[in-house]
């Protein structure tokens, strides 16, 4: 048997305390152990002490999304900076300039953001 | 604005305050917001209102002084000294030397305790929180003092109308002699803590800026109006007590900007400690409490007298009729000043930059609703 | 019965396994429970205080009572909030956290370590999972602090992610693998940490890792004088303590990658591998502390230009860089 | 029956279980918020699977774009949208059961032409990754008969974020 | 860059240095003389002349007395409200008898309103505790009576 | 790590799976109402046809990595997809303010 | 290397697409130059080193189900000879329009075209299959009609370049159906496979088979060339495509493009040897085109629209010689032509440049002092296209003649020869007018100079070409080019023609080359006599002489004026016919119609809902029946 499957069953097993810690301590244990009395007051949202007013659901404003955009792509070519370097060892110079040109061709999409001025806050 | 464009972030009302961490006190500020645009703001006051300009009226003037205590409570000192000094001026009695040094002393040391305050607050607005306790240790051995001085940590109630109510305890002179250096040496660590960071550079530089004109028109004093450059002071431009015989600068500032705000107070700090220097120095013994009477009637007619507060020019406008109450009281508080530029300076700017600016203006809620 | 790494599939080994997971877990909440009195004492130190001393010898037993006192608060769900998600919030923020714990080494030994192939990666893509509990946790509050929190708090983590995820190839390419006990090797092998070759990497790592964790100066997700607590304003009690738990999870977490990555992990002479690693572990939560102490928060537009137009062109420079320079020495 | 034989076909059972749970709570699922969790769910079973089948790095992958970056994007979007966006419960209409119908009878089919199929089972001396490791062989394989390829998902994804920006940004004057 | 390490050297060397913090309750602080704590009381010093609720800007103190057999006033009753008592220590300073003084009492925090009416039994408790705790000082104010009493 | 020893589930297993997912993330494509949901639901179709590149890249007549490539395409290609397609969406709801696909069409009106 | 023959303009063209609009003139022309250079160079090798004729190199491009459909190279010696001429011609003419072009606005964007015109142009010739073939001829069409109309905001511009492309378009009609025919027939593109596939007995589609087939597919394809080659009738489009710049007509307009099509009935030979009428076809198409396009020259005042007419008169020869068999003679007369003609235009170019762009006639004069060298190149072209010995035309058009004459075609001869008269007449008409004899206009004469040594070297360069090409192919040399070209019979290239098939040699006759000379002779003294030195009246005398028949080649024979009246009034005709159709017979059965359409709509609407949510579930359940379908007659259910 190799270890291959042992190491990930390790993380299940992560996984599965790792839910069963906030599951028991929240919702076996705890209920035996907090009061509960919800009164109208209490389960107000808060606003700094005077009455909520308007919903909080407002829409956001469109760069986050911009920001999110970003992330994705940047996400996903870091995704395939990682086999590359990994085999960078067995690649050589070729592997280099193959990247290189990756890199460029995503330096021209920040570049271009940062033209657009997506990258700016306000 | 374009109707079609629906994914433009709807305005949304924020409530900041009245309970809310970084309010310097009871304070609410209705924030209507576009996204993290500011486009208006509205101050809400009255949080801490206790009528004192009421209650004055009912009151005895050495029956005030308490209450002056508790406007700005953080230079309680300087709140003192302003409405003995209007009365004083209206009664026109003599004041020991040894008071009135006294009183400069304690101010002084009052106006560094009030700006230590307010560079910790500032940081902590700005997410530091370090400053805030350096900055209370030293506020703690300038507290210490006041409260051997006149037995108070806060409201000292230490002045009196024609001197002070105690003179300085054994020993306590060489306590503020002692402080001075311990004082310069923390005041070089504030620069290398914060004037150099980076972060905060960026945070206040360029922040939150206005012209003298504006400053002006808002009727500004203090480090609010001196930030833009103009050297107004009213220890040197209306010399009042025994100003005119200490030599200190009054520090400008060029942008009127945050940072200016900011760097003034430090400056500002080490010109007062100038001054009690000096003043420990020339001190000489005697009195410390004028000839006046036991009921003080302060003749028929209306006084005023502004000195340099430690957030700008603290006023009070007496009008009596002859009685030993004062018919109405007046107070001009900087602070309420102050408040009224705020949302000028807020508009148009980004909610991140909200705190930076109210911190600056430098507000003390206990003054504003007095 | 400990070297399940490499036996077979059997009861026992499961076992193993499952005691190695509990000791893990039950040393993240060790840890973070002595991370944040530790925090305390080293801001109340740094601060001419003594921080937390009434409770226990020194103090050594606050946080528990803290967690005991969270653990009886009211579990208070506000009438507007989005109840399952408002409830799930929490667990689905510290499961990453906590699952990226299973592949840093801590020994040499590695035990309580998944020697998966990836390790690097799925670091990565768990601290990407972590943000949902953020942004969802802001959301279901159904307020407007938590929601401009959570939403600031998703936009800024994931922005630092990319930086982050960047520094971590060039170590990636020196080591010539993504399995973090190889890269300790690399280094051991090297004989030199990575924090000299790397150190621009490592520049660009430690900011992304501090915004990452959205520590100060970068906490402003939750910087309490604008936005109250950002995304757990409406959260109480032992929900609470989840986010927070998390938020000292991730930065165990982070501590041991930085100590896998640039330090050498356990590797050092004399003392025993996981006292190194602690030794190393616990340098980083000093930064921290440091840093906390020391600096004021960073503005949002700032901390965005600061991750997009410096870092992460620093951290594209870096990759090329390291790579010459690996091509260069392989060469030579 | 080996032990490992019944290890990965529960692993596999349990898996698939959770990604077709997923996928119907999906489908079934009224707020919009709740469904992009749920396809979040999915993307990770996937990746589960993945990595049970021996693709590692896929199965990161998966989670690093799929559960990482794309349900964050989603979740993005929604709150730009609507937030509380509700799948309205409607009658069933024609298409509706049209749909319905059409997947159901889609989905018999294609599973009577896997039944009847003989598919070749993996021949276990066989590694795909030469001795390598996963991520390794992926990338000398990427990176020396992919090369192309591989530019070309550079020159896509610039072109996807120049388009997106440009679709997404808002208009000079909007503001 | 070199701002970011002046501040981290400034908060290093804070690190090892003498800390502050005072472990109150554990360890009281130390209170000057003059300091203003609750009011201390010493009924057969008063001449029940008024002054004090006079001068009393609040307005807490409220007091009778009856004539005794001496035609001497003597004091019944001398409540201070410590809800309103805004401790500004004017009603000592216009005391002719200084029977009326401040003490370095000041934990004052308590469940009700009511329990903050302080009556002339605790006022003299309170004198007979600060006697206590700083008999040199009470020592040194009867010593200055006594000089004074025979000056006038 | 090399080797993950062999793989005992059925092919035709795994090829169901990815079959039922396609199915319903076609159902989800034909009868979401919210636009976002249906690029959704497509997500899920290609996730489906993943599940079979993976599993014939492990259980296929000559096992090899090409499938596992493919399908790194697929995601990145899913990524790019969702991406402009979620702009596009915004870009519409900043039009019509809906993003129901019913209210979308010109073709009615 | 083969690849890199186009290769090289092709990165050219990206670079100018890319950066052009930002790089300087001399940068855009430098890189431009240098590409078609290296081409040049590369070409030059292959001509002189073909390997193997008839390689070819060719990558998986397209694979249906059974058909591959490659994309390659093949390079043969027709190839190979035509890859030369072409890159040499645009290495000259692109240095040439660095001078001519100097200034313009969208400088870059005309590199850009040109780049990309000599890359498709390469394409075409040495392609290795009729659909790529298609393809590249599909892309120099586009090119020719953005370079017509590069300077749009003129409106004959405009107007020329959509003519030029609707014209050709029919052409190419006819192309497309007989390449899709033979693909039918033969199941595949390749020019190899498709001949033996012709030659094969089995060979046919339906109910057409053999020879019927072939004739219809030749001629279809010739069809193309007639469209591409502005032969008769299809010729009206390339004298108005003189509206584009000068350097562009060189290049593409006499000496590469519209050469397309002669190149594609030489390499569609072995086709055409299969049948006789299709060849007939193409021999007399020719000799209409000779003669009607020399008539129409005589008389023109437009100095680019007379080296317009020439052309397509030269085109027409070009088809002669093809259609009486001389296959070798045809692709001869294509590369003498190619030189001397594109000096033509360059030196037209030149004066027309040196007069600001004047382009009548009637205004020159007087212009060989001013102009030297382009007058003396001119006149080397000239003689040239006279076919005076011992100049390059001389020996391609004698060859032809020759040919037509041993081949039995005498009607072809004589209209050889009074289109060889009527060339020589007009061109130095033209040489007259424009060279001898003194200023008309002083006021465009006193500005007129020589361009810049970009454009005066090209020139030269030509000008020695026009000289010399035609020595190679010489009888006393024993006609290397014959040669060179018949080395492609036999091998893959022909595939299982003979060489006897592709093209007939004849034996020089000396006798004939007297005649042919003594005819073009006559014809520039005829000239002289009418334009020479102050003999303007003269010419006036005999236009008015000839009266009618001088209008009648002044209006280009009505050919414009019969198609608006016979093609354009039929079609308005058609129109109206049909609006009374419509409006009697259709609309009462529309309305009917209509109704229940509407009724028809009323149900489909549910279902046509424009949501794709809608058609998808259409879709899927379509897909569910396709896949049930395919398993039920699969077995697998």
């Amino acid at each position: 048997m190799q270890p291959y499957w042992n190491a990930y069953l390790f993380i299940v097993l992560f996984l599965v305390v790792g839910i069963l810690l906030p599951v028991g301590s929240l919702w076996l244990v705890g209920p035996l152990l907090r009061p509960k009395n919800p009164r109208p007051e209490k389960l107000t949202s808060y606003e700094s002490g005077v009455e909520p007013f308007g919903d909080a659901h407002v829409r956001y404003h469109v760069r986050y999304y911009l920001f999110a955009l970003l992330f994705v792509v940047f996400d996903v070519e870091t995704l395939f900076l990682y086999p590359w370097a990994v085999a960078y060892g067995k690649l050589g110079w070729f592997g280099f300039i193959e990247m290189l040109i990756f890199l460029v061709l995503l330096a021209i999409g920040l570049a271009y953001a940062w033209r657009k001025k997506v990258l700016e806050w306000n | 604005m374009d109707e079609r464009d629906v994914v433009r972030t709807e305005e949304m009302l924020l409530n900041v305050g009245p309970q809310h961490p970084s309010t310097h006190g009871v304070f609410r500020l209705i924030v209507k917001i576009s996204g993290e645009t500011i486009l208006d703001a509205e101050p809400v006051i009255g949080y801490l209102h206790r009528g004192t300009e009421k209650l004055a009226e009912n009151l005895q003037y050495t029956q005030i002084i308490p209450y002056t205590d508790r406007l700005d409570y953080l230079a309680a000192m300087l709140n003192n000294y302003a409405l003995c000094h209007t009365v004083e001026q209206a009664l026109g009695v003599e004041i020991p030397e040894r008071a009135e040094y006294l009183r400069v002393i304690v101010m002084e040391l009052q106006r560094i305790a009030s700006h230590l305050l307010f560079i910790g607050a500032y940081l902590m607005d700005l997410g530091a929180m370090g400053p805030f306790l350096y900055a209370f240790q030293e506020r703690e051995r300038i507290v210490q003092m006041f409260n051997e001085i006149c037995g108070a940590r806060l409201t000292y109630n230490y002045m009196r109308i024609g001197g002070v109510r105690w003179d300085a305890p054994p020993g306590w002179l060489d306590q503020v002699r002692e402080f001075i250096p311990y004082m310069r040496e923390r005041l070089k660590m504030y620069d290398d803590l914060i004037t150099g960071n980076e972060i905060f550079l960026n945070r206040v530089r360029g922040v939150g800026k206005y012209d003298t004109e504006t400053a002006l028109a808002y009727g500004l004093s203090g480090i609010n109006l001196r930030c833009t450059g103009l050297e107004w002071d009213l220890r040197r431009k209306k010399p009042y007590s025994i100003y005119d015989r200490f030599d200190f600068e009054i520090p400008v500032g060029k942008n009127g900007d945050c940072f200016d705000r900011y760097y003034l107070h430090l400056l500002e700090m080490r010109e007062s400690l100038k001054i009690v220097e000096q003043a420990i120095e020339q001190i000489p013994s005697g009195p410390v409490l004028g000839k006046v009477p036991k009921l003080i009637r302060v003749p028929a007619g209306e006084y005023y007298s502004g000195i340099e507060g430690a957030r700008g020019e603290i006023g009070f406008y007496i009008v009596s009729d002859g009685k030993d109450k004062p018919y109405r009281l007046k107070i001009r508080k900087p602070s309420f000043v102050n408040l009224q530029l705020l949302p000028e300076l807020l508009r148009g700017e980004s909610m991140s930059n909200l705190l930076a600016i109210l911190g600056a203006v430098d507000i003390v809620l206990g003054e504003v609703d007095a | 019965m400990w070297q399940w790494q490499t036996q077979p599939l059997t009861w026992s080994t499961f076992l193993a396994m499952l005691i190695g997971t509990v000791v893990i877990l039950l040393l993240a909440l060790g840890v973070v429970t002595y991370g944040i009195l530790a925090e305390r004492k080293v801001l109340g130190w740094m601060q001419g205080r003594i921080g937390p001393n009434r409770v226990g010898p020194f103090g050594l037993l606050q946080t528990v009572a803290d967690v005991l006192k969270l653990f009886i608060k009211e579990d208070v769900v506000p009438a507007a909030a989005d109840r399952p998600l408002f409830l799930l919030a929490p667990v689905l923020a510290f499961v990453p956290a906590f699952m990226a714990l299973a592949v840093i080494p801590f020994s040499m030994q590695h035990i309580f370590t998944a020697g998966i192939g990836t390790g690097l990666l799925y670091y990565l893509a768990l601290s990407a999972l972590t943000i949902h509990g953020v942004m969802l946790g802001g959301w279901a509050s159904n307020n407007k602090y938590s929601l401009i929190g959570g939403m600031r708090s998703a936009a800024q983590m994931l922005s630092y992610e990319v930086p982050l995820g960047l520094s971590l190839v060039g170590v990636a390419l020196l080591a010539g693998s993504l399995n973090l006990n190889d890269v300790v090797r690399a280094q051991q092998h090297l004989g030199l940490w990575f924090i000299i070759p790397q150190f621009l990497g490592f520049c660009v790592f430690i900011v992304a890792a501090t915004a990452e964790l959205n520590r100060t100066p970068f906490d402003l997700p939750e910087a309490e004088s604008e936005l109250v607590a950002g995304y757990h304003t409406e959260y109480s009690g032992f929900r609470w303590a989840f986010f927070m738990l998390t938020e000292y999870v991730y930065l165990f977490a982070m501590a041991g990658l930085t100590a896998t990555l640039f330090l050498g992990g356990w590797s050092g002479p004399w003392l025993p591998g996981w006292l190194w690693f602690a030794l190393k572990a616990a340098a980083f939560f000093f930064f921290q502390f440091w840093l906390r102490n020391t600096m004021p928060r960073i503005r949002a537009d700032q901390l965005m230009t600061l991750c997009w137009k410096v870092l992460l062109p620093l951290g594209l420079v870096n990759l090329v860089l390291t790579a010459v320079l690996k091509a260069v020495l392989l060469k030579g | 029956m080996s032990p490992l034989w019944s290890a990965q076909m529960i692993a596999f059972f349990l898996i698939s279980l959770f990604i077709l749970a997923c996928a119907v709570m999906m489908l079934s699922f009224r707020k919009v918020v709740y469904m992009a969790l749920a396809v979040g769910g999915v993307f990770i079973g996937c990746a589960a699977l993945y990595i049970l089948l021996g693709a590692e790095f896929v199965g990161i992958a998966q989670v690093v774009v799929y559960a990482g970056a794309i349900t964050i994007l989603i979740l993005f979007a929604i709150m730009l949208t609507n937030h509380e966006a509700t799948e309205p419960e409607e009658p069933w209409t024609v298409r509706k059961a049209l749909a319905a119908v059409g997947c159901f009878l889609l989905g018999v089919t294609l599973l009577f032409v896997i039944r009847g199929q003989a598919w070749p089972q993996g021949d276990p001396s066989v590694d795909v990754n030469q001795g390598m490791s996963n991520t390794l062989a992926i990338g000398e394989a990427l990176f020396k008969s992919y090369m192309i390829p591989f530019e070309l998902v550079s020159l896509l994804l610039t072109v996807a974020l120049v388009g997106a920006v440009i679709l997404a940004q808002q208009r000079k004057g909007d503001q | 860059m070199l701002g970011f390490l002046k501040g981290l050297s400034v908060t290093l060397s804070q690190l090892p240095k003498k800390k502050v913090t005072i472990q109150y309750p554990d360890v009281q602080p130390e209170w000057p003389e003059r300091f203003r704590g609750v009011h201390r009381f010493i009924p057969e010093d008063c001449t029940v002349c008024n002054q004090c609720a006079r001068i009393c800007p609040t307005n807490c103190i409220s007091l009778s007395g009856t004539r005794d057999e001496n035609k001497k006033l003597r004091i019944d009753t001398y409540d201070i409200n410590f809800d309103i008592c805004i401790l500004c220590g004017l009603c000592t300073e216009v005391c002719p008898t200084e029977c009326i003084l401040m003490s370095d009492t000041f934990e004052l925090a308590n469940e009700s309103r009511d329990k903050l009416y302080l009556d002339m039994h605790w006022l003299y408790e309170n004198q007979l505790r600060y006697t206590q705790r700083h008999p040199e000082r009470v020592a040194q104010e009867a010593a200055k009576d006594h000089e004074e009493a025979p000056a006038t | 790590m090399g080797g993950t020893g062999a793989i005992q589930i059925p092919t035709g297993s795994i090829l169901a799976l990815g079959a039922i997912l396609f199915c319903i993330g076609l159902y989800g494509a034909l009868t979401k109402r919210n636009l976002i949901m249906v690029l959704v639901s497509i997500e899920l179709m290609l996730n489906a046809a993943n599940v079979n590149l993976v599993a014939f890249s492990r259980l296929g007549v000559s096992p090899n990595l090409n499938g596992q490539i493919f399908s790194l395409f697929t995601i990145t290609v899913a990524a790019a997809e969702i991406a402009v397609g979620l702009a596009l969406l915004l870009a519409v709801f900043r039009v019509r303010k809906t993003t129901e696909v019913r209210d979308l069409d010109l073709h009615r009106r | 290397m083969v690849w890199w023959i186009p290769g090289f303009p092709l990165i050219a063209f990206a670079i100018t697409l890319l950066v052009g609009r930002r790089l300087a003139e001399p940068v855009v022309a430098g890189i431009a130059v240098m590409a078609t250079l290296i081409s040049f160079v590369l070409s030059t090798i292959l001509l002189l080193h073909p390997g193997t004729p008839g390689a070819v190199t060719q990558l998986d491009w397209l694979t249906v189900g059974q058909t591959h459909i490659g994309f390659g190279m093949q390079t043969s010696h027709l190839n190979a000879l035509m890859a030369f001429v072409v890159s040499l011609v645009s290495t000259l003419v692109l240095l040439y329009s660095r001078g001519y072009m100097a200034g313009d606005e969208r400088f870059s964007v005309y590199y850009q075209y040109l780049n990309l015109f000599v890359f498709s142009m390469l394409g075409l010739v040495l392609s290795a299959n009729l659909l790529e073939l298609y393809i590249f001829w599909e892309m120099v069409g586009l090119c020719s009609y953005l370079l017509v109309g590069f300077w749009f905001f003129k409106p004959e511009a405009a107007l020329a370049a959509k003519k030029s492309f609707i014209v050709t378009r029919i052409g190419d009609t006819g192309l497309f159906a007989g390449i899709v025919l033979l693909w039918l027939a033969s199941g595949s593109f390749n020019f190899d496979a498709v001949f033996q596939a012709a030659q094969s007995p089995g060979f046919g589609l339906g109910w057409l088979s053999g020879s019927g087939l072939i004739t219809l597919v030749a001629i279809l394809v010739f069809l193309g060339a007639v469209g591409k080659s502005a032969q008769f009738p299809l010729h009206v489009w390339l004298p108005d495509a003189m509206e584009g710049p000068t350097p562009v007509s060189a290049l593409i307009h006499a000496a590469t493009m519209v050469a397309a099509g002669v190149y594609l009935v030489a390499r569609m030979f072995p086709l055409f040897a299969l049948s006789h009428a299709a060849l007939t076809t193409v021999a007399w198409i020719g000799g209409v085109t000779a003669l009607l396009a020399a008539l129409i020259a005589l008389t023109q005042r437009d100095i680019k629209r007379v080296i317009a007419y020439s052309t397509v008169s030269q085109l027409g020869y070009m088809m002669m010689a093809l259609g009486a068999g001389a296959y070798a003679y045809g692709v001869f007369h294509l590369f003498t032509h190619a030189f001397f003609k594109a000096l033509l235009f360059l030196t037209a170019g030149s004066v027309i440049h040196a007069l600001g762009g004047e382009q009548d006639l009637f205004k020159m004069g007087g212009l060989a002092g001013k102009l030297p060298i382009t007058r003396w190149t001119f006149l080397a072209a000239a003689l040239a296209l006279a076919g005076i010995f011992p100049l390059s035309g001389f020996w391609s058009k004698d060859a032809i003649l020759t040919a037509l004459l041993a081949g039995g075609h005498g009607i072809l001869y004589a209209v050889g020869l009074i289109t060889a008269f009527c060339t020589a007449f007009y061109i130095f008409r033209l040489y007259f007018l424009a060279f001898a004899g003194t200023p008309r206009d002083e006021a465009l004469y006193a500005h007129a100079h020589e361009g810049g040594w970009v454009m005066t070297v090209p020139q030269v360069v030509l000008g020695v070409l026009a000289v010399m090409a035609g020595w190679w192919n010489t009888p006393i040399g024993g006609h290397p080019i014959e040669r060179y070209l018949l080395g492609d019979a036999g091998t893959s290239f022909f595939a299982g023609t003979s060489a006897g098939d592709i093209g007939h040699v004849y034996p020089e006759n000396v006798l004939w080359m007297v005649i042919s000379l003594v005819v073009a002779l006559a014809g520039i003294g005829l000239a002289a006599w009418m334009y020479g030195a102050r003999a303007d009246q003269r010419a006036a005398a005999a236009a008015s002489a000839a009266g009618p028949l001088y209008r009648v080649s002044l209006r280009k024979f009505y050919l414009d004026e019969i198609y608006e009246s016979s093609v354009v009034r039929a079609g308005k005709w058609l129109a109206r016919i049909a609006d009374g159709l419509d409006r009697f017979v259709i609309q009462s059965i529309v309305y009917l119609a209509s109704r229940m359409t509407y009724a028809a709509g009323w149900g489909l609407r549910l279902l046509q809902t424009g949501q794709v949510q809608t058609y998808g579930v259409v879709a899927a359940l379509g897909l569910f029946v396709l896949i049930a379908i395919a398993m039920l007659r699969g077995g697998v259910m």
